[in-house]
């Protein structure tokens, strides 16, 4: 039991580095949304369900509970996390930012 | 003048880390805040009141003059806001901008004495032109219920968990902020009208100073829950727990109103008309 | 396992560092936004790290879920401000 | 109380604090006050105060932000100094 | 061409148009009941999941709760009462939930490759391109584009009311995926097969 719970937060733990080093690393503001939106989502789903697994080990209904609001709370990320992103980029593009392109580099 | 006050605020944080020293260590049991009152709230509070949560007992129950001044103070902030920046002249303006809803063209409509019917195929939207954004709509129409659930819970199990009146009044607020964003501000008035919010907040104030008066009629002090256990027959013990919840109830609803107040007023310059 | 969860909860405050150096140096104000957004997701993961090293998590979980809402607000009225207001470079 | 994590978060909160106050640009400067505000929510979690940090949480991050934000889309935006 | 696709769309859309709207008064009073009561038990199961307190006294403030905010705001949960008594789209919705994090997971890999990819540079071609979706409901339209923004290095900018969608794509491979199966297996969840 342990062991998965490492496994997932370790994977987690990747993920939410790949997003840290992918908003440092990318060129412009429209390449810096896709590990945003998408490696910080998908590192805490991996982390909550290994936080919500862990909860379990003294089996009982309030852990039972307390492991469903975890879950919850990714569902509401996963609800609200995409959204938040689409605000951002509909801003960028009203507001005239241009896309970073190959060919004007 | 840069320079000096870069010298004056490194000198007083000197000052004020040299002064860190005399503080008596974290969790310290021998230091003062740790000797006078706080033993008695740890060991009673549970059988006084009821109340696993120290900090609401404390909070609603042994200060709850402070709390209720601080219930003033947030509902004075809306009233101030309410006085300063609402403009009950009734402006139009000169430009009005319609959309159809069925292909989302926009149109204009100039300096017409008489605002056109309302039709089913057309919804206004603001002079700032604003996109008809339907993942936003969506998203947001689906999250608030569950944010106000929420609110309500947090109000509700103020006495089991952090929370409280405070917290659970900002996120019902925060619901119906997040609809006025999402959407635009007359969907958000429609829901819940100016004279609707300008009720509640004083009425926040007015059902927690009127337990505490209720407590005096019944012959005990001002704000001593023990008094309501006539009217809800159960036992003082109970019927404080209950005169909490109560005040919470009345704390939440203040701070609500007054959160949407404010938020009304500074995004519409007083004219509730256009919002952010 | 709570030495694990430090560790862990460290190394989440060293990314976020990283995130912060985009929220400060951000070229525009919606680079800021998108640090402040991937701030605010590692916060909430934290609070029940927290939770756990406390072995009180039936009480931190009520404000990760406040967060994981209320963080969506900021950065979605802050977007709206843009939708409204072209001036992007105001600096 | 842990002390590694509490000193880790206690830099964090002054790093958002002086660039809160560093920038010229007032909604840039509001948005980087919702980030500070996270920070502190985390440091009164740490101290165990766990309805301060709900208090803060709620406020903080969520709606002074959006009233900074209100605030500036109606008036101006850069700061004269 | 887009205006000719615009065209199309108008032409048969006012009849879905006008029973897709945002706030419709219903007529059919069982339907409005039945929604209703799936609102109120949706946000009851919630209201247990936060309290984990059966006793009365907790169970009857979450009814009065659960009541206040069915009444307030049902039209904003389900804004026209026929999606609440579909039993089938929910199996269907929760059927395909699986898949998408199955892809979710595939997309962060994709992401994470190019990421930590020293010639990063090289590999990325990020452009903005459209596609046209052949999707009608707005809670498909939303599903489809929030699944967009979550799988591999895509992200939906815009969505017009006739399922035009705007999408930056940050590689060449990402950009052929679209739309694909996902679109099919959205159509299928929402029976608009």
């Amino acid at each position: 039991m342990d062991v998965i719970v490492v496994f997932l937060i370790i994977c987690g733990l990747i993920f939410f580095t790949g997003g840290a080093v992918g908003i440092l690393r990318f060129p412009d503001f429209y390449s810096r949304l896709h590990p945003a939106g998408k490696l910080d989502t998908g590192g805490a789903l991996l982390i909550m369900v290994a936080l919500a697994l862990f909860n379990l080990h003294h089996f009982s209904l309030s852990t039972l509970l307390t492991g469903f609001k975890i879950i919850l709370i990714v569902v509401f990320v996963f609800l609200s996390s995409p959204t938040a992103i689409h605000g951002i980029v509909d801003a960028g593009v009203r507001a005239g930012l241009g896309p970073w392109t190959k060919k004007n580099d | 003048m840069r320079i000096l006050g870069i010298i004056v605020v490194i000198l007083t944080g000197a000052l004020l880390i040299y002064a860190m020293g005399d503080f008596p260590s974290w969790a310290d049991p021998a230091s003062p805040a740790h000797n006078h009152v706080s033993p008695r709230y740890i060991e009673k509070s549970l059988e006084q009141t009821s109340v696993p949560n120290i900090v609401t007992a404390v909070l609603a129950d042994y200060r709850g003059y402070d709390t209720m001044f601080e219930t003033t103070v947030v509902f004075a902030a809306g009233v101030v806001c309410f006085f300063l920046l609402r403009i009950p002249r009734k402006d139009e303006p000169t430009v009005r901008r319609y959309r159809h809803t069925l292909t989302g063209m926009t149109i204009r409509v100039k300096e017409t004495r008489q605002i056109p019917p309302v039709l089913e195929e057309f919804e206004r939207i603001d002079t700032l032109w604003a996109p008809h954004d339907l993942i936003i709509k969506t998203c947001c129409r689906i999250l608030v219920p569950f944010l106000q659930l929420f609110g309500l819970y947090v109000i509700a199990h103020g006495h089991h968990s952090p929370g409280g009146g405070f917290q659970g009044g900002v996120i019902l607020g925060a619901s119906m902020i997040l609809l006025a964003i999402s959407h635009d501000l007359r969907t958000a008035i429609g829901r819940m009208s100016e004279r609707v919010h300008a009720i509640l907040c004083p009425a926040g104030v007015f059902i927690y100073a009127g337990t505490g008066a209720l407590c005096m009629v019944l012959g005990l002090n001002f704000l001593d829950y023990g008094a309501l256990a006539g009217i809800l027959h159960v036992d003082p013990v109970t019927a404080r727990s209950h005169g909490i919840l109560i005040v919470e109830i009345g704390v939440g609803l203040a701070v609500m109103a007054t959160m949407i107040w404010i938020y009304n007023n500074i995004s519409s310059k007083g004219k509730y008309d256009e919002g952010l | 396992m709570d030495t694990f969860f430090l560790g862990c909860g460290l190394y989440l405050s060293f990314l976020m560092v990283l995130s912060l150096y985009r929220a400060v140096f951000g070229p525009t104000v919606l680079d800021r936004l998108i640090g402040v957004n991937a701030i605010g997701s590692k916060t909430a993961v934290l609070l029940i790290l927290i939770g756990l090293i406390y072995h009180r998590v039936d009480m931190f979980v009520d404000i990760a879920l406040a967060y994981a809402m209320l963080n969506f607000i900021a950065v979605l009225a802050a977007s709206r401000y843009f939708q409204k207001r072209k001036g992007l470079f105001g600096e | 109380m842990i002390w590694q994590l509490d000193l880790a978060i206690l830099t964090l909160v002054v790093i958002a604090a002086i660039g809160a106050i560093a920038i010229k640009d007032l909604l840039g400067s509001a948005i980087l006050f919702g980030a500070y505000s996270f920070m502190m929510c985390l440091l009164w979690a740490i101290m165990g105060a766990v309805d301060v940090a709900f208090t803060e949480a709620s406020v903080g991050a969520g709606v002074s932000t959006v009233f900074f934000v209100a605030a500036v889309f109606r008036t101006t935006r850069r700061t004269k100094d | 061409m887009k205006a000719q696709a615009q065209g199309k769309a108008i032409h048969h859309e006012p009849a879905r148009e006008s029973d897709s709207r945002p706030v419709v008064p219903s007529h059919g009073t069982a339907r409005s009941l039945l929604s209703y009561a799936m609102a109120f038990f949706i946000l009851f199961c919630l209201w247990v999941i936060l309290s984990g307190k059966f006793d009365l006294f907790h169970l009857s403030l979450g009814v009065i709760s659960c009541l206040m905010v069915t009444l307030f705001s049902k039209d904003l949960l389900f804004p026209e009462p026929r999606t609440a008594g579909s039993f089938a789209i929910w199996i269907r919705f929760i059927r395909y939930i699986p898949w998408l994090l199955y892809q979710i997971f595939m997309a962060n890999l994709h992401v994470l490759y190019l990421v930590f990819h020293p010639k990063m540079m090289d590999l990325i071609d990020p452009q903005i391109f459209r596609l046209q979706s052949s999707l009608k409901g707005d809670l498909a339209l939303v599903t489809f584009a929030n699944s967009i923004t979550l799988t591999p290095g895509t992200i939906t900018v815009y969505v017009s009311i006739d399922g035009t969608f705007t999408v930056h794509a940050l590689d060449k491979q990402s950009r052929e995926g679209l739309p694909g199966e996902m679109e099919r297996r959205i159509a299928k969840a929402f029976g608009e097969e």
